[in-house]
């Protein structure tokens, strides 16, 4: 695929990336707005409250997603670090080591299982789809295997209460999302780090000969988007009280979906901080007022598909009539 | 009949059966009538007239982003027109697709190489046409046929070879050779010689003057002007997006030309600053690497030193050794007189080597990022304080290369891949010229670029040697490096085959060393 | 008309069980007058899912919530957590919390051992004693119930049938298709294996496929564990011994209505087993177990 | 991924695609030389017909998404087409419409599926990875609202037993294999539309330009992957004799990996027909082999994924140093 500009996606003009961060922020609110007229319980606290942790997990996944997706590559195991973490830590705690170690060393497997990505991308020459399939394939194993295909229960009260704890109003796990959002703003749009997945995401021989390290670019981003996966299992071990190897299926879809609606292409070199989380909750909406709604779940998969259609038209539209 | 005749005469016959009209020669064949190309806002084409006659060589020059380019997809159906009449053989035509092009018997061969890697060189040269039988393609046979046009045309491309294979150059000489073999009644070349060797543009110029004798329209774009005047007929001038003026080769001049095309005069292309020679920066000895073997020179500071060759002669690999890109395999190199070594391409740049790349798609753009981005990516260390960036500051930088090097761009913001040819060139330039360094190495540099801004460049290079640094500037344009170096080396098989002082052997001396004959 | 609302989660609304609880509950929403949500999640394994549904079940201030927990130790706090503005009532498994004002399940570890007689009895009826090779495939790891149905089955025959020897304990990955591929290969490498437990309902329907087509339904019985047309076909030609067969519908229906009665204030029973049961061709005509295999989903 | 020389998968030499074939052939045939050292029953008849019955359905699966890759797109919506497809010919054969419309009716609705994929991608610009994703998602959904989320038997003894048959001693489902491998074999490798895929792939720009109507070429790849899908759909649904629609989750994952192992390149322009047969059928090999050593069901999924890292490794190997 040497010499194809017209596949390339357009690049976004100046403020079009906070224009299409209005409109989709646009299209979330309009959301809420309509749950709020079609149903009394939406716009409750609890509702809301329900809502904001309802697309925390996915909304943090995505970030760490998108990071990868910029460099056009992609990272299909995080929904499988996510479970396997969660088994770490279960693990961990059940086997009486203290929580802050605990949870350093679930991070630092995060770390670890990026890096062997980064290493066969770099290093072997692997499509980034084929490294993080087997991983995915993998860590699955392994998580049961430590299970023995069963569940590890928790019973740290701190670490399983956080989960469900409050702070000025707002769930523990969207302030999470906070904390991961803003570093990660300034990483991709305020640091050269960040202008450098960019680089690499669209030429990166280009970006080598001038002087970026392509290979620690690319380290980087997998170790990102998978330490981002460990902390979701953190916050998932937290969430259901238990260790299990096989939670979290799919969501590796989920957090490709919500990047790509926030406006992240799949050929790299475009895409945001902010993006991927409306995205996340975007579709945490959608499942929330379906649910809200009574809606036959079978009708929320139609619906999903549908929408992700939809949307990512529309982006595709806007990008190529601002050429 | 040559193979390449026979070729063509197949698709010769199909065409008369789609078309029947033909025109004597000497009439027009095809006539634009306010052709016009609006992207946005942007006005690349604004509405032209122009007439081509049948069998005659048309060249259209003009500076960068004049709208050339955009002319030839227009014609090809790579493109839509906003508005305008396009007529053939006196009738009005859509040229909506590739493929309505192509059955009339118009082909181009475009400014950037447009075939796929994967494929072998032959089933690039029939791709869309395939000889077939009961279904089935007659591999072989295409294989033989390719081969036949290909060594018909002097070109030394094995056809069974994956095109990814080939050096840029090579795959220009196989891009030219299928355009040859379907435009059999108007054949578009853009920038044909960017890539090319004086010998293979010789080789070139043979293939057109032939084709013109089969009664073929040739359209002839390029920046060099010595080309135009060789083979032009008659010559059309765009100057921003609009056609300016058409002149008989004969009743013209290059001045004329050159006036017309910038607006202004340049009163000397190779402008060669005189700068007394400092110390020696870089010497190299017995430097060797995949493609290149044995390479022993040095640079000092002031001081151009050329690197003439034919493709494939090595020089851009033995950029890339010393730049740290490819593992060396022996040999030694010396900066400042000590003996250093180049493990990436990082180090290469702390130490204060710069490389323009030969390839600007391949290795010296992002092309889907703003031009601002491309201009700053060796320098945002600098552009840093701690981990965020100086955003007034990376601004500033890229604004004033955009400047300098007169970029055609509203903004820092659009993005490289709109940029015409010549601009994304002043890109890769730009990118360096904002990084400063002691040793320049500027491979091709002036590819696809108009005469103007090689003046500029030119005047540029004066610039850093004053500042104190060493260039090395690989081309294969002749006169350029010729007239620039003070030292030129010439490459052959990876090998420096011969040195000689600022024009301390005739062109011709210079030519043979580099064929070996 | 219908203000008194009761949404009834369940575990997985993509399996042919779950939809006959829902059916029971959808029929006593229509006799009693209820509004009655149908929610779940659309894996087992869907833990996560489950939770969330169950907050915004609760958000919506319903009358009283009807839930079967997806798994044991999470749903714990999140039902407590629910029980604070709400009564909730559980049905088929339990949950790690106090907080269920009333009960009714099928004991799945029950349902396990149940399924170990079953096998015993069906390989003793062939073979003229309880000896052999046995295998158990489940269909797949980290579901709740199927755990427990594993520990029951295993926990048996360790203990009562000492002449069964269970020599493969596989997990397949959810598919019917991998069911069948594990049970061939199961026949291959062990020519003398004489039982198998499937312990739900894609697995019986893989590893029946894979009698069937091997022809050895009197050599190698077969205890399944639910049921639907296809696995009760497959009972009908002898190619399943026999299938454990829970009360969907009655739970579906009486979860309903105990939680009817709980949000009027009413008091009901603290815990209700509605009870599993071994179906055999002998006794799959009776008008109780009848009623069992072809529940009025509608 | 537009702008990338270094990305694209090195062109290969001639003849090396047979070689590559060869090499595979001879891993596939080393593991059953193993298998048969290490197991008694491995050499059985009846073995060796399971095994061919277990590989069939990917290996079809395979050869459909193959021709996708190939144009550097990708199909995520086989698995969900398999299940749904099957969903409708149950559906059809319960309605007591004849075998020979059901069966036809069936795959013209993987034609549709195919034409709609083709659809967003060429008219409405979306990455292959999304619109595809979407139709996952939506068709399970509908799949499980014609049925209620139950399966639907099928009574149709001919049809159900078609799988069990066996034709001169190898069973049917082969057969089937033999039957979508030969057309797809001259379509690929000698037809002119075969050639089209693996220019669109290498370069869609430069294949417009030579005339090859690139929309049609997209059409067809993924016409013909849907319709693949909904063929091996009818085969599932014969062979477990019932439709449902969850089934076949996850075969999108084994069909890729198995076209992966089989040396096609994920971008785009390098593949064949025998490759993604012998991937699939060396992956069916590796479940057998395990479930005949009886090795624990999750060790299993370790040692997948670490093959596919090991295959698809020394491809990348051996295509490098042939440079
Ligand atoms: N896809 C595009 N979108 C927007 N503007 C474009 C696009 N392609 C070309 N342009 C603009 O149209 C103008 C004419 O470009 P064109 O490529 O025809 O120039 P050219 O005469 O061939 O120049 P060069 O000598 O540098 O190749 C330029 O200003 C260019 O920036
Ligand atoms: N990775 C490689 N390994 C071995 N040989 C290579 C490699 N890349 C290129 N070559 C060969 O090295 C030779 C030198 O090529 P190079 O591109 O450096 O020539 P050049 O003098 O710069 O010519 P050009 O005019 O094409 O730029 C060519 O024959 C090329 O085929
Ligand atoms: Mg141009
Ligand atoms: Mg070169």
């Amino acid at each position: 695929m040497s010499v194809e500009t017209t596949e390339t996606a357009p690049a976004p003009k100046r403020g079009m990336n906070i224009l299409f961060g209005l409109t989709l922020l646009g299209l979330l609110l309009f959301l809420w707005l309509l749950l709020g007229l079609a149903t009394n319980s939406f716009w409750t606290p609890n509702n809301i409250s329900n809502l904001l942790r309802q697309g925390s997990m996915t909304a943090i996944l995505a970030v760490g997603q998108t990071f990868v997706i910029i460099t056009a590559g992609i990272d299909l195991s995080v929904g499988a670090v996510v479970g396997f973490t969660s088994v770490i830590v279960a693990w961990l705690l059940q086997a009486g080591v203290p929580l802050w170690a605990s949870i350093v060393l679930t991070l630092l497997i995060g770390v670890a299982i990026g890096a062997f990505h980064g290493f066969g991308i770099v290093r072997m020459g692997l499509p980034p789809f084929i490294i993080t399939l087997a991983t995915l394939t993998s860590l699955r194993g392994i998580g049961l295997l430590l299970t023995n295909g069963s569940t590890i229960s928790i019973n740290h009260e701190g670490f399983t209460d956080f989960s469900r704890a409050d702070f000025l109003g707002i769930p523990s796990l969207f302030w999470m999302v906070v904390l991961v959002a803003i570093p990660a703003f300034v990483f991709l749009h305020l640091s050269r780090w960040g202008r450098y997945l960019f680089a690499v995401g669209s030429n990166s021989e280009a970006a080598r000969l001038s002087g970026v390290n392509v290979t620690r670019t690319l380290y980087l981003a997998y170790i990102l988007s998978s330490t981002c996966a460990a902390f979701v299992g953190l916050l998932l071990a937290s969430r259901i009280g238990i260790g299990n190897a096989t939670q979290a299926e799919g969501w590796e879809l989920q957090a490709i979906a919500s990047s790509v609606i926030g406006g992240t292409s799949l050929f790299g070199a475009v895409g945001s901080v902010h993006g991927p989380l409306l995205g996340a909750f975007i579709l945490a909406t959608i499942n929330n007022g379906a649910n809200l709604l009574n809606v036959n779940s079978f009708w929320q998969r139609i619906v999903t598909g549908l929408l992700i259609i939809v949307i990512v038209y529309f982006d595709q539209l806007r990008r190529r009539s601002s050429r | 009949m040559s193979s390449f005749e026979e070729l063509s005469h197949r698709h010769d016959d199909e065409a008369r059966m789609a078309e029947p009209d033909s025109v004597p020669r000497g009439a027009p064949i095809l006539e634009l009538r306010g052709l016009q190309k609006k992207y946005g806002l942007v006005e690349a084409l604004k509405p032209a007239d122009v007439t081509f006659l049948s069998g005659e060589i048309h060249a259209i020059v003009g500076e960068n982003g004049a709208g050339k380019s955009t002319l030839i997809k227009l014609l090809t159906g790579v493109i839509r027109r906003t508005a305008g009449e396009v007529l053939w053989c006196g009738r009005p035509v859509q040229l909506a697709t590739p493929t309505e092009a192509i059955s009339r018997g118009i082909n181009a061969v475009h400014q950037e190489v447009v075939l796929c890697p994967h494929l072998s060189v032959a089933a690039n040269m029939f791709l869309g046409d395939e000889m077939s039988r009961n279904g089935l393609m007659r591999q072989g046979a295409m294989e033989r046929a390719a081969q036949a046009v290909l060594d018909d045309l002097g070109f030394h491309i094995p056809a069974r070879i994956s095109l990814g294979r080939l050096t840029i150059g090579q795959q220009q000489l196989v891009a030219t050779a299928r355009a040859a073999m379907r435009g059999i009644r108007f054949l578009i070349f853009d920038e044909p010689t960017a890539y090319l060797t004086r010998q293979e543009s010789a080789e070139l110029f043979r293939l057109i003057r032939r084709l013109r004798e089969q009664g073929v329209t040739i359209v002839y774009i390029s920046h060099r002007m010595e080309e135009v005047f060789e083979l032009a007929d008659r010559v059309s001038v765009l100057r921003d997006g609009a056609h300016v003026g058409t002149r008989l080769i004969g009743e013209t001049s290059e001045a004329e030309l050159v006036a017309l095309m910038i607006n202004r005069s340049i009163e000397q292309i190779y402008h060669k600053e005189k700068v007394p020679l400092g110390d020696v920066i870089l010497e190299t000895r017995g430097l060797s690497g995949p493609g290149f073997e044995d390479v022993s020179l040095s640079v000092r500071a002031g001081e151009i030193v050329g690197l003439y060759g034919l493709i494939g002669a090595g020089r851009s690999e033995f950029a890339l050794g010393l730049y740290g890109r490819q593992p060396l395999s022996g040999g030694e190199i010396y900066w400042d007189g000590s003996k250093v070594t180049i493990g990436s391409e990082r180090a290469a740049m702390d130490l204060g080597i710069a490389l323009a790349p030969e390839s600007r798609r391949d290795q010296g753009l992002c092309l889907n990022l703003p031009i601002g981005l491309n201009i700053n990516l060796p320098v945002f260390r600098r552009l840093s304080s701690g981990i965020v960036i100086r955003r007034s500051e990376e601004a500033a930088n890229a604004d004033r290369q955009i400047r300098d090097l007169r970029i055609k761009t509203p903004s820092r913001r659009v993005l490289a891949s709109a940029m015409s040819g010549g601009n994304q060139q002043k890109i890769v330039i730009g990118k360096w010229l904002s990084h400063g360094a002691r040793l320049f190495v500027f491979d091709e540099p002036t590819v696809g670029v108009d005469v103007g801004t090689k003046a500029e460049i030119y005047r540029l290079f004066g610039q850093l040697l004053k500042n104190g640094a060493g260039i090395i500037l690989i081309s294969s344009y002749l006169p350029e490096v010729y007239e620039l170096s003070d030292r030129l080396h010439v490459f052959r098989d990876g090998r420096l085959v011969a040195s000689h002082p600022f024009r301390g052997a005739s062109h011709e001396d210079v030519l043979t060393e580099a064929i070996g004959i | 008309a219908q203000d008194v609302t009761i949404p009834i989660i369940v575990k997985d609304t993509t399996s042919f069980y779950w939809q006959i609880v829902l059916a029971g509950a959808r029929q006593a929403g229509k006799d009693l007058g209820v509004n009655v949500p149908e929610l779940g999640a659309q894996s087992e394994a869907d833990i996560n899912g489950q939770i969330s549904i169950l907050e915004n079940a609760v958000a919506g201030s319903p009358a009283a919530v009807v839930i079967s927990p997806t798994e044991f130790k999470a749903l714990g706090k999140p039902v407590d957590e629910a029980a604070q503005s709400v009564p909730v009532i559980g049905i088929d498994s339990s949950a790690d919390s106090k907080a269920f004002t009333s009960f009714l399940t099928t004991d799945n570890v029950e349902g396990g051992r149940i399924a170990a007689d079953g096998l015993a009895a069906a390989i003793k009826a062939t073979t003229g004693k309880e000896e052999g090779e046995i295998a158990i495939i489940t269909s797949l790891p980290g579901v709740g119930s199927l755990d427990q149905r594993r520990e029951g089955f295993l926990d048996q025959v360790a203990t009562k049938y000492p002449g069964l020897k269970v020599i493969a304990d596989k997990y397949a990955d959810g598919q019917a298709t991998t069911g069948l591929n594990i049970m061939t290969d199961l026949i291959t490498a062990n020519p003398d294996l004489v039982g198998v437990f499937a312990s739900n309902l894609i697995m019986a329907q893989g590893v029946g496929q894979a009698i069937a087509e091997n022809k050895l339904g009197d050599k190698i019985r077969v205890i399944g564990f639910d049921s639907d047309d296809k696995t009760v076909g497959f009972l009908k030609e002898g190619v399943l011994a026999g299938l454990v067969v829970q009360d969907p519908y009655r739970m579906g229906y009486d979860g309903i209505k105990t939680a009817l009665a709980v949000s009027k204030g009413e008091k009901v029973e603290a815990f209700v087993d509605t009870g599993a049961n071994l179906v055999t061709q002998e006794n799959m005509a009776d008008p109780k177990i009848d009623a069992l295999l072809n529940p009025k989903v509608d």
